[in-house]
C-alpha cells in the first residue's frame, strides 16, 4: 500500500516538477508547481506525518501558489519568447545538477541505514498535538522568532507594495 | 452454512473457491473498510446532489416568498420537479468556449471549482454510525484543518476560470473572487481556534464527541448527563444543569460565540454569497469568473459553489451546533434507526443554516468591495486574534 | 537578568517605534532614529549586566559565551550606526519612495534594522540549526525589505531581486545541508554536533560530509566567499547606502559567527575536520585573489568597497582555516570590529560625498580635501586602515590573521595574501590620490557637515586610530 | 517496501530540478517557484529522516517543527518577495533575470 | 614618560592644532624647532658611560602576546633622531609658498617627522614597522600633489613598492616572533636578540633573506632600487628631503637592529649575495647616475649608490664599520638634505633641471652656487665632512674585517668597488656642478624668478651645511654616542 | 439643498440591530407568504391582466381601416423612417385607376412588422400623419420560428379592425 502510494504519488510530483522547469507558460509552471505540492502532501501521508501534509497543502498550495498566480495574472507575464539558448549556461546548469545527482545517490550508497524498512509506529499518530508540544514547549524560542519574522514581513510587504505610502 | 451449501452447487469448485475468497477479501478489515467507504461516499455524494438542485429550488422559491411571489412551481406538484428540468437543459445546451480564451485552462477550471467542496464533505461526520459502521468517510486528525485547507484550495477553478476566459468581467471577478476568499479565511481559519483549544484535538469526530458530552459549542449552559428519565425529576433536571454549568463555561461562551459570528460571516464571503457576492455582482460583472461558461461549465460552477455552501453549513454544524446530535436522541450504537436518526437530525440543522444562507441573501444588499476587504482585514482578522487570546485567558485563568 | 531580555528589549523598542509612526504620522522622523538610537545604547548597556541562566527550553537553542556576548554588541553597535548614517540618507529616502507626504515611509527605514538587530543578536548566539535558520531567515527578510527600499530607484529594486533570489537559493542549500545532519546524527544541535558525530560509524561519513558540504556553500553565499560571491558586487553597489554598510559588515559578521560555530565543531574530528579545512584554505585564497583583483579595476565607489568586503571576508577566512591557533578566534573578532569602523566610516563619506557630488563614481570624490578636509581626513583613514597601514585598526587586524595564519604554517595563503596585501594598497590608494591629488570638479561646492554626523565620524576615526594602538580590550574580550 | 533511499532520492530529484530550473530559467517568477520546490523538496527529506530515525516507536518531532518552520518562513519570503517582483515589474516592465543589467562592471 | 615621547607627540599636537584652524607654517615652525631643540637635549643628555638603552618607557599592550609600546634610545637612536629633528626642521623651514592647501603639506610633512622619531625611538619592532609605515601615505599625497614631472606614476610606483617591502618586513617579523617558543614570544627586539643569543628561540635563516629583501627595498638595495629615483625627481623638496635624508635610513637602521644581532651567523653566510648587489648598488647605478642629464635625477641616483657604501659598512660587521656606517648614514641624510632643498629652490625658479637647458646659474644665483659646492663635496666625500669619517671608517672597519677574518675575495673587490664609488661620484657631482652654475647662461628670460636665495631657503640649508661641517670635524661628538650600541 | 449624511452613534455603525431589523422585516415577509397571504403572484395563463390594462396601454402595432372599410394608410413611410429598430417594411403601390379613393393616389402592397424587433415604442403611432398606424393591447405575440413573427398586411388589419372618427384629411380634397 506504501509503496505503491509512494510510486504513484512521488512519480506525479517528480513530473510536475519537470514541468515547473520545462513548461514555457508561467501559468502553466505554477498550476504544475500547485499539484506539485499536492501531490508532495500525499507523499508526506504516506510517512505518516499528517499535519505536515496538510500544512502545505494550506500554506504552499493554498496561500502562496494562489498569490504566484495573482501576481502573474497582475503582471500578464505571457510564455517566455524562444530567447536565445545560452549553451554554456545550459550546460552548467546541467552538469551541475546532474553531479548533485550523483553525489546524492553516493551518498546514499555509502551507508546501509539508507536501506532499512520503514520502522513501525507504536502508537497511532498523534502528530499534532505532538507537534504542538514541541512547538510550544521546547521549541518556544524560535516560534517567537518566527513571529518576529512575519511582522517584519508584514511590514515589508506594506512597504514596498502600496502604490503611495501614507 | 446450509445456504452457502446450497449456493454452490451451482457453481464449479474452482468457481465457488473464487467467489468464497473474494467474500473473504469483502469482509476482512481493509475490504470492509473500502467498500464501506466507497458506499458511504456514493450515499453521501447522492444526499448532496439532491440537496444541491433542491437547495437552488428552495433558493428560488424562499426568494419568491420573501417577496410575496410564488416562485417556480409548475413543473411537479409545487415545482418539486423544477431542478429535474434545471439540470436537464444545462446538460442539453450548447457548450461554448470562446475563441479567445486558453481552452485547457477554461475546461479545467469549471471541474476544479467542483472538487474541493465535495472532498471538504469526506471529513464531515453526517451521523453517528449506522450497523456499526461510522458515518464519516474519513476520521481524520487533523479534519478541521483539512476542512480550511481544502477550502483553500476552491481558489484555484475560480481564478483560473477568470483568467482563462480572457475576458475583462470574468477575470475582475475572478481576481476579486480569490482576494476575498484568501482575505477571510484567515477569519476563517483563526475563528476556530477557540474550539480546538478547548476541545484539544482537530478531529470532527471527537469535537462532535465534546460537544455531546458538554454541549453545543454555542450554548452556554448544558444539562450534563440528562437522559428521558431525568426530564421527569425536576431535582435531578437541576443537578444536571449544575453539573453542565461553571463558571468557564459560561465565560467561554463568549469567544465561542464571536467565533461563531465570526464563522459564519466569513462562510458568507468564503462562497460568494450575499451580502459578499462581489466577485458575480451582475450589475458589474454580469457574472462574474463564470460569464462566459455556458451548460455543463456553468453547471458545474453552480453545483461547486452550492456544494460549498453545504458543505459549509455542514462544517458550522459540526463545529457549533453539536454535529448529529441531539439532547435525548441516543446514538447509531442502539439501533439502525437512531443512526438513521441522527443522519436526518444532521441534514436537518444543515437545511436550517441553509435556510438561513438564502434569508440572509434576501435581506442584506451587497457590500463595497472596499468595504469588503476592509471588514476582512481590519476587523475580522483583529476580532478573531483578539478572541484567541480572550479565549486562552478564560481557559488558562478561569476554574472549570 | 535573563540574556533573552536583550533581545526581547531591541524587539520591543522596535514595534514601539512602530505603532509610534503609525499613530503619530506628524512625528520628526529624526526623532524616531534618536529614539532607536538612544534605546540600542541601553540594550547595549544592558550586555554588561550580569546575567543569569537560561530556562531548559531555551538553553538547547541560545548561548551566552563570550563569542556571543561580543557578536552580540558588534551588532547592536552596527545597527546604531546604520541608523545614524540614515540620518544624513532621510532627503534620498524621500526622494526615493513614492509618499503621499515628505515623512512618509522613512519611519521605517529606521525601524526595519532594529528588527535586523534583534535577529542577528539571537543569530549570534545560536547554537541550535533551527535556531539559526529561523533567526538568520529573520534577518533575511529585513534585508529583502531595506535593500528594495527606494522603489523609485530601479537599480535599487535590481538589487533587492538578486538578493531575493540568491538568498532564498542560499536558504535552500543551508536547510538541505541541515537536513542531511540532522538525518545522519539524529540531532539539530550545533553544540554537540562534534559528540554526535563521534558516535557514528564510519560508513555515515560519506552522507554526512554532503550535508556539511551543502551548509558550506550556503555559508560561503552569506559571507560572499569565492564561488559564491557574484551577487555582491551587484546588490552593494544598488541597495541604499546605510543598508549595504549594514549588510557589508553585520551580516558578514553574522556569517562567520556561524562558520565559526560548525568548523569549531567539525574541527574536533580529524578525519572531517582535514577535509573541511582543506577546502575552506582554498576557499581563502581564490577569495583573496578574486576580491584585490577584481576591486583594482573598479570606478565606482560602492563597487570599489563591495569588492574591496570580498576581499576582507578572504582575510577573515584566512584566519577561520587556522582555526587551530590560540588566537584565532580573538584575531577574527578584532578584525571584524576593525572591520566595522573602517568600513563603516568609509560608506558615511561615501553616502555624503554621493549626496551633493550627485554619484558613487570614484571621481565624484575628486579635491575632497578642498571642499570638506574632515571628510578627505576620513576617508583617508579609513582607506589606510582598510589597506592595513600600520597604526590603524586595520592593520593590527591583518598583523593578527598573518601570525595566525603564520602559526598554522599556512604559506601558500600567506604568499597570496602578501599579493592581496599589495593589490589593496593599490586600489585602496586610488582613493586618496583622487581626494587629494586632483581639483575639485566644477560647480562643486564646500560640504557642510551637521554636528552629529561630524560627532560620528570623528568617533570612528578615534576608534579606528585607537584601536591602532590598543587592540587589547577588543582581544581581551575573546578570550 | 520503501526504504529511506527511496523518499530521499525522490526529495534529491526534486531539489535537483529546482536547483536546474534556478540556473536555466530567466523569468524571474519562475525561478522563484523553483525555489519553493527546492525548499519543499527539503521538507520531504526533512519528513522522511524524521519518520525513519524512530528511536522506540516515537518518532524525534524536532524535524517536522522544523518543516513547519520551513514552510512558514518560505510564505513570508515568499510575500516579501513577490512585492519586491511587483516594485520591479512596476518600474522596469519586466521580470527577465536578463534585463536586470543596470548594473555592470 | 620617556622624554622621547615628546618627540612623537609634539608633531602630531601640531597636526591637530593646524586642522583646528592653527596658522600652519608658524605652528609646525615651532613644534619641529622645539623638537630639534629637544633631541639635542636629549643627545647631549645620553649618559656615554652607561651606555646602553635609556630614556627607557614600556607600556603593556597584550601582555599574552608580548606586544608592548616600549620607548627607548640608545647612541645611534639618538643620532637617527637628531637627524629627524634636523632634516625635518630644515624641510618645514625651506618649504616654499604654496598654492594648493598649504595646511596639509606641513600636516604630511609633521606625519612623516613623528613616524620618523617614533620608529627610531620605538623597541619594539611592532612599533618600529607602523611607525615607519605612517610615512607612506603622507609621501604619496605630497608627490601626487604638489610634486613635478611624472608625479602620479612616481608617488604610485614609491607606494606600492615600499608597501610591498614594508609588508615583507612584517611578514618577517612576524616569522621571527614566531621563532621563540611561545611562553617567551616577544615583539621587543632586546628580547629577541636575546633569546637568539641564548639559543632560546631558532629563526631560521630564511627569515634573514625576508628581512633583508624588505628592509633591503625600503633602502633601494640594488635589484629593488628602481622607484627610489623617480620618486626623489619628482617629490617637492620637502619631501624629498626627509624621505631621502632620513625615511630610507630607517631601512638600514632596521636591519642593524633586527637583522645583524639576531641572524650573524646568517649575515656571514649571505655575505656574497650582499656584497654582490651592494656592487651593484655601487657600479651600476654609478654609471647610471654618471649617465643621468637632469640634475634632480642625478641626485637621485646618486642617494641610491651612495647606500651601496652605508650596505658595506654592515656586512663588515665590526664595530668600527658598523660606526661608519652610522656616521654616513647621518652625513648623507644631511648632505642629500640639502641637495635636495637646493634642487627644489633653483626648480622653483627656473621650471627646468635639465642640463642642457642650464649653465652659468652661478652668475644669477651666488649663495646658491655657493651651497651646492659644499654639498657636491660632502657628497663626494670629502674631508671636513661627515661623509668623509664615515666613509673612512667603513673602508677600515671593511679592510679589518678581510684581514682579520681571512675575508673573501668579494670583500676585496666591494672594497675597491667603493673606492670607485668615490671617484664616480666625484665625477658625477663635479659635473653636475659645472653644468649647472658654470659656463654660458644659457637662459634667464622666463624663468619665474632670478632672486638669489632668500633667507628662508639660505638658512635651513646652511644650517644643515654647518652640522656636517661640524660632526665631520668633531665626529667623535656622534661616534661616541654609537659606539655604545655597537659595543 | 445639502443633505448631511447622518452621524451614526457606535450601536449603529455596529450595523447589526439594522441587519436584525431586516431579517426580521423579511421573516415577516416569508411567514405572510408561507401562508399564503399577500402573494400577488397571477397565475398566467390561466388568470390573465386583461380586464384590468389600462387605456394607454402600448401593446402590438397595428393597422386600421376606417368606416368605409377602406385603408387610411397611404404609405407616406414615415413609420418605416421613424422606427428605430426598423421593424416596419412598407411596399407602396399607386391606387388603380378607377378606385373611388384614387385621389389619395398610394396605399400599400405590402406592409409587414417584424414583431420580434419591434420594441413597443409607440413612435410610428405618433408620426402617422393619417392616423392608420396604432398600438392596440395585444401583448402575448408568438409564434414558432421568426417567419411566424412577422406580420403581414393582412394580420395588422385582422389585429386593428376598424377606427372612426378621426381626421381623415383628404376626404376635404377634390
Amino acid at each position: 500500500m506504501q509503496l505503491t502510494l509512494f510510486w504513484i504519488f512521488s512519480s506525479l510530483m517528480i513530473a510536475f516538477g519537470l514541468g515547473v522547469v520545462t513548461l514555457r507558460s508561467p501559468i502553466s509552471c505554477a498550476m504544475c508547481l500547485v499539484s506539485s505540492f499536492i501531490c508532495l502532501a500525499a507523499v508526506f501521508v504516506t510517512l505518516d506525518a499528517f499535519f505536515i501534509a496538510i500544512v502545505q497543502v494550506l500554506v504552499a498550495a493554498g496561500a502562496v501558489m494562489v498569490l504566484f498566480l495573482f501576481i502573474i495574472m497582475l503582471l500578464n507575464l505571457q510564455a517566455e519568447e524562444c530567447r536565445r539558448v545560452k549553451l554554456g549556461v545550459m550546460l552548467g546548469g546541467t552538469v551541475v545538477v546532474l553531479s548533485f545527482v550523483v553525489l546524492l545517490s553516493q551518498a546514499l550508497e555509502s551507508s546501509p541505514q539508507f536501506s532499512k524498512p520503514i520502522p513501525v509506529l507504536m502508537a497511532p499518530s498523534q502528530d499534532v498535538s505532538m507537534i504542538g508540544m514541541t512547538l510550544f514547549h521546547s521549541f518556544n524560542l524560535p516560534f517567537q522568532i518566527v513571529g518576529v519574522l512575519l511582522l517584519v514581513a508584514t511590514v515589508g510587504v506594506v512597504l514596498l507594495s502600496r502604490r503611495t505610502l501614507r | 452454512m446450509d445456504v452457502s451449501n446450497f449456493i454452490s452447487q451451482f457453481f464449479s469448485p474452482a468457481a465457488w473457491s473464487l467467489i468464497k475468497s473474494l467474500g473473504e477479501c469483502f469482509m476482512s478489515p481493509t475490504g470492509f473498510l473500502i467498500w464501506t467507504t466507497l458506499l458511504k461516499s456514493a450515499l453521501l455524494l447522492v444526499i448532496i446532489l439532491g440537496l444541491v438542485s433542491y437547495t437552488v429550488y428552495a433558493e428560488r422559491r424562499v426568494s419568491a416568498l420573501i417577496q410575496d411571489r410564488l416562485g417556480p412551481n409548475r413543473v411537479g406538484w409545487q415545482g418539486l420537479l423544477q431542478p429535474v428540468a434545471d439540470a436537464a437543459k444545462l446538460l442539453l445546451k450548447e457548450n461554448f468556449t470562446p475563441k479567445s480564451a486558453n481552452y485547457f485552462y477554461f475546461r479545467l477550471a469549471s471541474k476544479l471549482a467542483m472538487v474541493p467542496p465535495v472532498l471538504v464533505l469526506g471529513v464531515l461526520p453526517f451521523g453517528s454510525s449506522l450497523f456499526g459502521v461510522p458515518m464519516t468517510i474519513a476520521s481524520v486528525n487533523v479534519g478541521a484543518l483539512y476542512v480550511l485547507a481544502i477550502s483553500s484550495i476552491s481558489v484555484y477553478g475560480i481564478v483560473l476560470a477568470g483568467w482563462s476566459s480572457n475576458s475583462k468581467y470574468p477575470f475582475l471577478g475572478g481576481i476579486r473572487s480569490s482576494s476575498q476568499m484568501i482575505s477571510y479565511e484567515l477569519s476563517l481559519a483563526l475563528s476556530l481556534i477557540p474550539i480546538f483549544m478547548l476541545v484539544g484535538s482537530l478531529n470532527l469526530n471527537q469535537i462532535v464527541q465534546y460537544q455531546i458530552v458538554h454541549g453545543w459549542m454555542i450554548a452556554p449552559f448544558w444539562p450534563q448527563g440528562m437522559s428521558l428519565d431525568t426530564l421527569l425529576h425536576p431535582l435531578a433536571l437541576l443537578e444536571a444543569f449544575r453539573a453542565g454549568c461553571s463558571l468557564q463555561r459560561v465565560l467561554i461562551w463568549i469567544p465561542l460565540f464571536i467565533s461563531f459570528i465570526l464563522f459564519f460571516i466569513s462562510m458568507f464571503a468564503e462562497t460568494n454569497r450575499l451580502p459578499f457576492d462581489l466577485p458575480e455582482a451582475e450589475q458589474e460583472l454580469i457574472g462574474g469568473y463564470h460569464t462566459e461558461y455556458s451548460s455543463m461549465g456553468f453547471a458545474l460552477f453552480f453545483l461547486g459553489e452550492y456544494t460549498a455552501m453545504i458543505a459549509g453549513a455542514g462544517v458550522i454544524t459540526t463545529l457549533f451546533l453539536g454535529g448529529w446530535s441531539l439532547p435525548l436522541v441516543p446514538d447509531g450504537s442502539h439501533g439502525w434507526f437512531w443512526g438513521l436518526v441522527n443522519i436526518a437530525v444532521f441534514f436537518a440543522k444543515v437545511i436550517v443554516i441553509l435556510f438561513v444562507f438564502i434569508w440572509v441573501r434576501w435581506t442584506i444588499p451587497r457590500f463595497r468591495y472596499d468595504q469588503l476587504m476592509k471588514l476582512g482585514w481590519y476587523f475580522f482578522f483583529e476580532l478573531a486574534v483578539a478572541n484567541i487570546f480572550l479565549a486562552a485567558l478564560i481557559l488558562t485563568y478561569v476554574k472549570r | 537578568m535573563n540574556p533573552l531580555f536583550l533581545e526581547y528589549t531591541v524587539v520591543l523598542l522596535g514595534i514601539i517605534l512602530l505603532m509610534v509612526e503609525a499613530f503619530l504620522p506628524d512625528l520628526d522622523k529624526k526623532k524616531i532614529a534618536l529614539a532607536g538610537i538612544a534605546g540600542l545604547f541601553f540594550v547595549l548597556f544592558l550586555t554588561w549586566m550580569p546575567l543569569h541562566s537560561l530556562s531548559i527550553e531555551s538553553a538547547p537553542f541560545y548561548t551566552t559565551d563570550p563569542l556571543a556576548l561580543f557578536f552580540k554588541r558588534f551588532m547592536i553597535v552596527m545597527t546604531i550606526i546604520t541608523l545614524w548614517m540614515s540620518l544624513d540618507f532621510i532627503p534620498v529616502i524621500q526622494r526615493g519612495i513614492p509618499g503621499e507626504r515628505p515623512g512618509a515611509g522613512v519611519g521605517e527605514f529606521f525601524i526595519l534594522p532594529i528588527f535586523a538587530c534583534a535577529s542577528l543578536m539571537w543569530l549570534v548566539s545560536a547554537i541550535s540549526f533551527i535556531m539559526l535558520f529561523v533567526s538568520l531567515e529573520c534577518m533575511t527578510v529585513v534585508l529583502y525589505i531595506s535593500i528594495s527600499y527606494l522603489r523609485k530607484d530601479p537599480k535599487t529594486l535590481e538589487a533587492g531581486t538578486k538578493y531575493l533570489i540568491l538568498s532564498a537559493l542560499t536558504t535552500g542549500f543551508l536547510v538541505y545541508g541541515i537536513t542531511w545532519i540532522f538525518g545522519i546524527t539524529g540531532t539539530t544541535s550545533i553544540e554537540h554536533l562534534a559528540d554526535s558525530i563521534a558516535l557514528l560509524p564510519p560508513q555515515s561519513l560519506t552522507p554526512l560530509l554532503f550535508g556539511v558540504g551543502l551548509v558550506l556553500v550556503a555559508f560561503c553565499f552569506k559571507i560572499a566567499a569565492f564561488p559564491f560571491q557574484f551577487w555582491l558586487p551587484d546588490v552593494y553597489q544598488g541597495a541604499p547606502t546605510p543598508i549595504t554598510a549594514f549588510l557589508s559588515i553585520a551580516s558578514k559578521a553574522a556569517g562567520f559567527v556561524l562558520l565559526l560555530r560548525f568548523l569549531e565543531q567539525l574541527y574536533l574530528i580529524p578525519t572531517l575536520g582535514k577535509k573541511v579545512f582543506a577546502v575552506t584554505t582554498l576557499l581563502a585564497m581564490m577569495t583573496l585573489l578574486f576580491g584585490n583583483l577584481a576591486a583594482m579595476a573598479q570606478t565606482n565607489m560602492k563597487r570599489l568597497l563591495a569588492y574591496s568586503s570580498i576581499a576582507h571576508t578572504g582575510y577573515v577566512l584566512m584566519a577561520v582555516a587556522s582555526i587551530g591557533a590560540a588566537l584565532a578566534l580573538p584575531a577574527i573578532g578584532f578584525y571584524l570590529v576593525a572591520y566595522l569602523a573602517m568600513t563603516s566610516l568609509a560608506f558615511i563619506v561615501l553616502l555624503i560625498v554621493t549626496e551633493t557630488s550627485g554619484g558613487n563614481e570614484i571621481y565624484c570624490f575628486q579635491g575632497l580635501h578642498e571642499r570638506s578636509p574632515l571628510l578627505a581626513a576620513a576617508m583617508t583613514v579609513a582607506m589606510i586602515s582598510l589597506a592595513g597601514l600600520p597604526l590603524s585598526a586595520g592593520f593590527f587586524g591583518k598583523f593578527f590573521i598573518f601570525q595566525v595564519t603564520f602559526q598554522q604554517g599556512h604559506y601558500g595563503l600567506l604568499g597570496v595574501g602578501t599579493i592581496s596585501v599589495v593589490a589593496g594598497i593599490y586600489y585602496y590608494l586610488k582613493v586618496i590620490k583622487v581626494m587629494y591629488w586632483k581639483q575639485p570638479s566644477q560647480g562643486s561646492a564646500p560640504i557642510t557637515l551637521s554636528k552629529l554626523t561630524t560627532v560620528l565620524i570623528s568617533l570612528l576615526i578615534a576608534v579606528i586610530l585607537i584601536l591602532g594602538i590598543y587592540p587589547t580590550p577588543i582581544l581581551m574580550s575573546l578570550q | 517496501m520503501t526504504t529511506l533511499s527511496h523518499y530521499l532520492m525522490a526529495s534529491g530529484l526534486l531539489f535537483s530540478l529546482g536547483l536546474a530550473g534556478v540556473m536555466l530559467r530567466r523569468n524571474i517568477l519562475i525561478i522563484f517557484m523553483c525555489l519553493e520546490m527546492m525548499l519543499s523538496a527539503v521538507n520531504l527529506s526533512l519528513v522522511a529522516f524524521s519518520r525513519y530515525g524512530i528511536v522506540n516507536g516515537i518518532q524525534n518531532y524536532d524535524a517536522q517543527v522544523l518543516v513547519f518552520f520551513i514552510i512558514t518562513v518560505a510564505a513570508a519570503e515568499v510575500a516579501v518577495g513577490l512585492a519586491i517582483i511587483v516594485a520591479l515589474f512596476r518600474s522596469r516592465q519586466t521580470t527577465h533575470s536578463e534585463d536586470l543589467n543596470a548594473m555592470k562592471f | 614618560m620617556s622624554p622621547l615621547l615628546f618627540l612623537i607627540i609634539l608633531p602630531l599636537v601640531a597636526i591637530v592644532l593646524i586642522l583646528a584652524g592653527a596658522p600652519a607654517r608658524v605652528t609646525s615652525l615651532l613644534a619641529t624647532g622645539f623638537n630639534l631643540i629637544w633631541s639635542l637635549l636629549l643627545f647631549f643628555h645620553y649618559d656615554t658611560v652607561i651606555g646602553g638603552w635609556q630614556y627607557l618607557q614600556e607600556t603593556r599592550l597584550i601582555p599574552q602576546m608580548g606586544l608592548n609600546f616600549t620607548l627607548g634610545a640608545d647612541g645611534l637612536s639618538l643620532t637617527m633622531l637628531l637627524l629627524t629633528t634636523l632634516v625635518s626642521f630644515a624641510a618645514i623651514w625651506v618649504t616654499p609658498k604654496l598654492e594648493r592647501s598649504p595646511s596639509l603639506f606641513y600636516c604630511c610633512l609633521l606625519f612623516i617627522s613623528a613616524g620618523l622619531a617614533g620608529a627610531f625611538s620605538s623597541l619594539d619592532t611592532f612599533f618600529l614597522y607602523g611607525f615607519h609605515e605612517i610615512a607612506l601615505i603622507p609621501v604619496f599625497i605630497m608627490i601626487g600633489t604638489w610634486g613635478s614631472g611624472d608625479r602620479q606614476a612616481a608617488a604610485w610606483k614609491a607606494t606600492l613598492y615600499l608597501g610591498a617591502g614594508s609588508f615583507i618586513v612584517l611578514l618577517g617579523i612576524i616569522a621571527l616572533y614566531l621563532a621563540a617558543p611561545s611562553s617567551m614570544r616577544s615583539f621587543d627586539f632586546r628580547v629577541m636578540a636575546e633569546l637568539s643569543q641564548n639559543e632560546m628561540s631558532h629563526p631560521a635563516s630564511w627569515i634573514y633573506l625576508i628581512l633583508l629583501v624588505g628592509f633591503g627595498t625600503l633602502v633601494s638595495l640594488f635589484p629593488f632600487h628602481s622607484w627610489a629615483p623617480s620618486t626623489y625627481a619628482s617629490a617637492p623638496a620637502p619631501t624629498a628631503m626627509l624621505h631621502a635624508g632620513v625615511l630610507k635610513k630607517f631601512g638600514l637602521y632596521g636591519l642593524i637592529r633586527l637583522a645583524l644581532p639576531i641572524f650573524p651567523a646568517a649575515v656571514g653566510r649571505f655575505s656574497t649575495l650582499l656584497l654582490f648587489l651592494l656592487i651593484c648598488n655601487i657600479l651600476y647605478i654609478g654609471y647610471v647616475t654618471m649617465a643621468q642629464r637632469r640634475l634632480d635625477w642625478t641626485i637621485a641616483y646618486s642617494s641610491v649608490m651612495h647606500m651601496g657604501t652605508i650596505f658595506l659598512g654592515l656586512v663588515a660587521f665590526n664595530i668600527l664599520s658598523l660606526s661608519g656606517a652610522a656616521l654616513l648614514m647621518f652625513g648623507h641624510g644631511l648632505s642629500i638634505a640639502a641637495l635636495f632643498a637646493l634642487c627644489g629652490a633653483l626648480r622653483s625658479r627656473t621650471e627646468t633641471l635639465s642640463y642642457h637647458e642650464l649653465g652659468g646659474l652661478a652668475q644669477l644665483f651666488p649663495k646658491a652656487s655657493l651651497l651646492f659646492g659644499f654639498g657636491t663635496m660632502a657628497s663626494i666625500g670629502l674631508p671636513g665632512f661627515t661623509n668623509f669619517a664615515g666613509e673612512i671608517l667603513i673602508f677600515f672597519g671593511a679592510t679589518a674585517t678581510v684581514i682579520i677574518d681571512q675575508g673573501s675575495l668579494s670583500f676585496m673587490i666591494a672594497i675597491i668597488a667603493a673606492l670607485w664609488g668615490v671617484v664616480i661620484s666625484a665625477i658625477y657631482m663635479l659635473r653636475a656642478y659645472r653644468a649647472v652654475f658654470f659656463g654660458p647662461l644659457i637662459k634667464a628670460e622666463g624663468w619665474i624668478n632670478t632672486k638669489d636665495l632668500s633667507f628662508y631657503e639660505f638658512a635651513p640649508i646652511t644650517m644643515l651645511l654647518v652640522v656636517l661641517l661640524i660632526t665631520g670635524i668633531f665626529p667623535h661628538l656622534i661616534l661616541n654616542l654609537v659606539n655604545t650600541a655597537f659595543r | 439643498m445639502i443633505v448631511n449624511r447622518k452621524k451614526l452613534n457606535w450601536v449603529e455603525r455596529l450595523y447589526l440591530p439594522a441587519i436584525i431589523g431586516g431579517l426580521a422585516i423579511t421573516w415577516k415577509h416569508f411567514q405572510r407568504s408561507l401562508l399564503g397571504k399577500g402573494v400577488i403572484t397571477m397565475q398566467y395563463p390561466e388568470e390573465k391582466w386583461d380586464a384590468h390594462l389600462p387605456e394607454w396601454y402600448r401593446g402590438a402595432p397595428t393597422l386600421v381601416k376606417d368606416e368605409h372599410g377602406r385603408e387610411k394608410c397611404v404609405s407616406c413611410q414615415l413609420c418605416e423612417f421613424i422606427c428605430p429598430p426598423r421593424a416596419i417594411t412598407i411596399e407602396p403601390m399607386e391606387i388603380p385607376e378607377g378606385d373611388p379613393w384614387r385621389k389619395v393616389e398610394k396605399a400599400p402592397r405590402a406592409f409587414d412588422i417584424d414583431m420580434a424587433r419591434c420594441i413597443y415604442c409607440g413612435l410610428c403611432e405618433e408620426v402617422c400623419p393619417e392616423q392608420a398606424i396604432f398600438l392596440r393591447k395585444d401583448y402575448s405575440i408568438t409564434g414558432l420560428n421568426r417567419n411566424e413573427m412577422i406580420h403581414h398586411k393582412e394580420k395588422l388589419y385582422e389585429l386593428g379592425g376598424v377606427m372612426t372618427g378621426l381626421v381623415f384629411k383628404w376626404n376635404e380634397k377634390k
